[in-house]
């Protein structure tokens, strides 16, 4: 075996991996440094040229049709650690940053110092962590290197937990501890995968490893197989998928509002995403035909306990908390899906899929859909929480006067979670469940059809009772006679989330190819029909 | 096996009993002060011993200064600790 | 059977000992100390797996620094429930918390019975001969210009990881902050000055700081070409840094202090800024110039074991509590008078 | 004869298992990130046996492969950063659990506040459905009045490390 030591440096399109990497870790810092009114500014600083960064990989990506690379310090992997932004990974970096920078525009001066103080608590840890929290998911997304990623995974969960118990009462801080528990049992798992592997094959490089794994196919050690089996299991910890999930439900709902909707819409899609790169990068999930059946079990099962809990819970933030274990189960039903026999092909408006395309396409724009719909459901949460003075979902009465707008959203990002057309998560699911029928797994669809309605049933509950008139002795006539104009920012945030939600539903499906970028042999490209 | 082997091997042998018996004297003494007597004492000794077992075994000279060294440390390390341990005795914290 | 091998065998019947005490040993204050006696005995074993670098960082912080906070925490915590028990006229003691059932224990006793089976027989059954970097790090090295192998992957080949990880202590360190309460920030950690006149601890404090500076700088100076480097060297400071502390020598900086947040940053920002100039002068970000090389590695490790050792002992003291107002009085200690009164 | 790196690698499996074992089912957290750190010391000791390996001897004195190396010093640095940040939460918690009264508004305007009154006793139970009864909790005073327990905040400043 013989690789090259060091290799001359891609295209300027290699550095802006790097620059959407390095820059929110710079801010985080800056913002960790300096401390007091300048942390907000820097981080939304850091917002506006991140979002330029990611939309400028994005114009990248499409012009040039192939993936970028970037490889640190030009030593060239196996020994070096480099970057890799394909389609999937730019899907996420371009949510990334929109949900992160709605998110700041809805926190706004909420975690300012009071007046007469140079610098609050919750504001430096907010601003700090939540830079950090981009760069650890940037690196997740754009990592290449086994051990990269786990880092890469821990600075996530070490920027996640403190925002779960920001506020510092009791049971947040029980929550957040449980959370690390769990999130530290999943990197160790995830650890330990990673050094049987590099003891099997000496490599922690992806694109290398898939190429010996190929190269060498049927007879894997068991020492690949164990690690994939420990690595699994971690990951699963720390994507909440049932029965896994215990942790998820206090730690998102117990969060301020601004820090549930990225724990919510984007922390667990972080481990979620390393699950997929290990499934479909490093091995071809027909390989794990079995495993792939039990974590599509588990996907349903989250779909449906999700769904019956949610509609059980009588607060509206834990009823969105348990809303996302639901929506996860969906994720779970890729493996399956994508895995079975991917020469089964249909014709779907106007372009020919092949089921697997068909599956991960559906389980990508279901990963997009719910960031943006469950980032601006939490928010509309939040403000709805904050006017009122509590979240008890039978007392909504009167909301949908008071607060028209922010309703409005929780109504568009509801839509796409139930998967009505013609949203985002309608897409999503409508492929996945076009899979399972081409597919034969008859049995994966009649989940994703319970988990629509159960979805159905806890959100009409809500916006039922906020369109009913308030009583008059209710905190809502307080609120609304107490409270001047207020910002416009916050709440066109979250409609921006809960519209994008929608509008990716529109979105023509031929233009989802962009998933297909720099992910060759796996599958076969999609064709478009005349 | 040269008279310097001889020597390093008694020194060390005779280490490792005063080793042992520092041992003992932590499982078998009856309170906190006087285990930690036990320790304080065979122990340092016996870490001396084999010290000198093994300076000649060492290169010269900073080797066998560094050896030295650790004994000097180790020494230095045990008598403050021996201190702390037995002022919380006396003042009764909950480790005992 | 060979005279290593055995030394071996007996190195890792003490191993599994210990682990066995840490596991089961009802008393928490006994599962620390073997942890921390654990890792004193896993540095040796490092040292039997030729990996020199990794046992002193085991014992400064796998050993050292897990066991100081752990055992802190065991004596605050129950120094904590007896004296919140006996205010509130509970009966003193630590009340046990209710165990799994027994069919909960045995399967999962079954499920981990089952992962160290598939581990040892994984260990059995690896590749021979073992896949290996060894000969890519050989053959890159001599372009580093270092002489350690270990520090040539840390801060060259996998330089990225290095510096995430210098930034995960900055950020485990915000989540630490982010436990104090709204009014004490901004100001000191609690003193780790506990014990009021111990001549003993100042003693040390004042006698052994010189010598143990001069090792930390050493063992950040030799890790260019022989084990060591910033994580061993700034764990050494760290430690002279707490003794001085413990021993009332000096005051625990507070959190609001910009200059403690600059030292602690220092080093990761330096560390970009040189990545950066990688785009200018070298093969790219993280790269550094050959003939540069090494002065630019040995710059950043010197900027990083400041940073560590800073991070480290700010870690180590935990959560600003006492507001700066409150200053120029020592901490007040009701709650050992409290003890003292009731006995 | 088995070469003393598999020894190693038996006994690192041994040890994953125990830490697993205890991460899961000790009920005290403490002991939890004490076994959690158990458990990375075993993974870490694979790792050295994997470098071991894929070392050699060079002019009689062994070696192992750098890389594995690397990172298990990477591991141990990380491994302590998420120690101290598991034990700040227990001791926060414990400190918590017995002024649980004092809950006032902290943090920023996002957090949706508790009716105290009615939440009070156990505000555990709306949080935490279905929780096994093994989860982190300390025990839980519901003695402690809110007037007692404001008092005993200053005094209860965590630990010095001893």
């Amino acid at each position: 075996m013989s690789f090259p030591i060091l290799i001359i440096e891609t295209l300027a399109g290699g550095r802006l991996l790097v620059l959407a990497l390095v820059l929110p870790l710079l801010g985080a810092l800056l913002a960790f440094s300096t401390g007091g009114r300048a942390a907000r500014r820097i981080a939304l600083v850091t917002a506006l040229a991140g979002l330029v960064v990611a939309a400028a990989i994005a114009l990248q990506l499409t012009s040039s049709a192939a993936a970028l690379d970037y490889a640190f310090g030009g030593w060239a992997p196996p020994l070096g650690v480099s970057l890799r932004a394909d389609g999937p990974a730019v899907m996420m970096l371009v949510t990334t940053a929109l949900v992160i920078a709605a998110t700041m525009v809805y926190a706004g001066v909420d975690f300012q110092p009071a007046a007469g103080q140079r610098e609050g608590r919750s504001g430096l840890v907010f601003w700090t962590l939540l830079l950090a929290l981009w760069a650890a998911l940037n690196a997740i997304f754009l990592g290449q290197d086994l051990f990269n990623l786990f880092v890469a995974l821990e600075i996530l969960t070490f920027s996640a937990v403190p925002l779960v118990c920001l506020n510092g009462r009791a049971e947040t801080i029980g929550a957040a501890l449980r959370y690390l528990l769990f999130a530290l049992l999943g990197s160790v798992l995830y650890l330990l995968g990673a050094g049987l592997i590099y003891g099997a094959y000496g490599l922690l490089d992806l694109g290398l490893l898939a190429a010996r794994i190929q190269a060498d196919a049927g007879a894997a050690p068991p020492a690949l197989w164990l690690a994939l089996g420990l690595m699994t299991a971690g990951l699963m910890a720390k994507t909440a998928i049932v029965p896994l999930h215990l942790w998820l439900p206090p730690a998102h709902s117990g969060a301020p509002a601004a820090a549930s909707a990225v724990l919510s819409a984007l922390v667990v899609k972080g481990a979620f995403f390393v699950l997929l790169r290990l499934w479909f990068d490093l091995v071809p999930v027909p390989a794990g035909w079995l495993l792939a059946q039990m974590q599509g079990a588990l996907g349903a099962a989250a779909i449906l306990l999700g769904g019956v809990m949610a509609l059980r819970q009588t607060r509206l933030k834990l009823m969105v908390a348990y809303s996302t274990v639901a929506q996860i189960g969906y994720l779970f039903l890729i493996f399956p899906l994508a895995g079975a026999d991917a020469a089964v092909a249909f014709i779907t408006v106007g372009v020919a899929l092949d089921a697997g395309t068909a599956a991960l396409t559906g389980g990508l724009l279901q990963i997009v859909s719910h960031a943006l719909a469950k980032a601006a459901m939490f928010l509309a949460a939040g403000r709805i929480a904050a006017r009122l003075g509590h979240d008890r979902i039978d007392d909504l009465g009167g909301v949908g006067r008071a607060m028209p707008l922010t309703l409005l959203a929780f109504g568009l990002a509801g839509l796409s979670l139930m998967g009505l057309p013609p949203s985002g998560g309608f897409a999503a699911k409508w492929l996945l469940l076009r899979a399972a029928v081409e597919t034969g797994q008859w049995w994966w669809s009649l989940a994703i059809l319970l988990g629509g309605l159960l979805t159905a049933g806890y959100l009409f509950r809500v916006l039922a009772t906020a369109l009913r008139e308030a009583p008059d002795d209710s905190a809502i006539a307080d609120a609304r006679a107490g409270t001047g104009p207020a910002a416009p920012g916050p709440a066109l945030a979250i409609l921006l989330l809960a519209g994008l939600s929608v509008l990716l539903g529109l979105v023509p499906l031929g233009y989802w190819e962009l998933i297909q970028i720099g992910r060759p042999g796996l599958y076969q490209p999609l064709g478009m029909v005349p | 096996m040269s008279v310097l082997d001889l020597y390093s091997y008694l020194l060390i042998g005779l280490g490792v009993l005063f080793f042992c018996t520092g041992t003992l004297g932590l499982l078998r003494f009856p309170d906190a002060l006087s285990r930690l007597h036990a320790l304080a004492k065979a122990d340092n000794l016996a870490l001396g011993l084999v010290v000198l077992g093994l300076l000649p075994q060492a290169s010269w000279p900073l080797g066998a200064m560094k050896l030295l060294a650790v004994w000097l440390f180790a020494l230095l390390a045990s008598t403050t600790v021996g201190q702390l341990v037995g002022e919380a005795i006396r003042r009764g914290d909950p480790f005992r | 059977m060979t005279p290593t091998l055995f030394a071996d065998l007996g190195l890792l019947i003490i191993l599994l000992g210990l682990a066995l005490l840490i596991t089961a040993a009802r008393p928490a204050f006994i599962a620390v100390a073997a942890y921390m006696a654990y890792g004193l005995v896993m540095a040796l074993a490092w040292v039997r797996l030729a990996a020199v670098d990794v046992a002193l960082t085991e014992a400064a912080i796998g050993s050292g620094l897990t066991g100081l906070l752990l055992l802190g925490a065991v004596a605050w915590s129950q120094r904590h429930t007896q004296f919140q028990a006996r205010r509130l006229g509970l009966r003193p003691g630590i009340p046990r918390r209710a165990g799994a059932g027994r069919g909960l224990t045995l399967l999962v006793a079954l499920a981990c019975g089952g992962v160290s089976a598939g581990l040892a027989w994984v260990v059995l059954t690896l590749p021979e001969p073992a896949p290996s970097q060894v000969p890519l790090v050989q053959a890159a090295l001599p372009i580093t210009g270092l002489g350690n192998p270990v520090t040539g992957v840390l801060l060259v080949f996998r330089a990225i990881d290095t510096l995430l990880e210098s930034v995960v202590l900055v950020f485990a360190l915000v989540g630490v902050w982010s436990l104090a309460s709204d009014p004490a920030w901004g100001g000191r950690p609690r003193s780790l000055h506990v014990v009021q006149h111990s001549g003993a601890l100042v003693l040390l404090g004042q006698l052994l700081p010189p010598v143990g500076i001069l090792m930390g700088l050493y063992l950040f100076w030799v890790g260019a070409d022989a084990p060591g480097g910033a994580f061993q060297g700034g764990t050494m400071l760290a430690a002279m840094w707490l003794l001085v502390l413990s021993a009332g020598l000096a005051e625990v900086p507070a959190v609001a202090s910009r200059r403690l947040r600059l030292l602690i940053t220092g080093g990761p920002l330096l560390f970009l800024a040189v990545g950066f100039s990688g785009w200018a002068f070298a093969a790219g970000f993280l790269g550094y110039p050959p003939a540069w090389s090494k002065p630019l590695i040995l710059a950043i490790e010197a900027a990083l074991t400041l940073s560590i050792a800073a991070a480290l002992a700010m870690l180590v003291a935990g959560p600003p509590e006492r507001p700066t107002a409150a200053d120029p009085q020592p901490d007040p200690q009701p709650e050992r008078n409290q003890q003292r009164g009731h006995r | 004869m088995i070469p003393a790196a598999t020894l190693f690698g038996l006994g690192a499996a041994l040890i994953i298992g125990l830490g697993l074992f205890g991460v899961i089912l000790h009920p005290e957290p403490l002991r939890k990130v004490l076994a959690f750190n158990l458990l990375g010391s075993g993974v870490f000791v694979l790792f050295g046996v994997v470098a071991r390996r894929g070392g050699g001897r060079l002019e009689g004195v062994p070696f192992g492969d750098p890389v594995p190396q690397a990172l298990i010093i990477t591991g141990l640095v990380v491994a302590f950063a998420a120690t101290v940040l598991a034990v700040a939460l227990v001791l926060r918690l414990a400190q918590a659990d017995w002024t649980h009264a004092d809950d006032s508004h902290r943090g920023g305007q996002g957090q949706v506040p508790q009716p105290s009154p009615d939440a009070a006793p156990d505000t555990s139970a709306d949080l935490s459905p279905g929780l096994p009864p093994d989860q982190a909790r300390a025990p839980s005073p519901r003695a402690v009045g809110p007037a007692a327990a404001s008092r005993s905040v200053p005094n209860a400043s965590p630990p010095a490390a001893a």
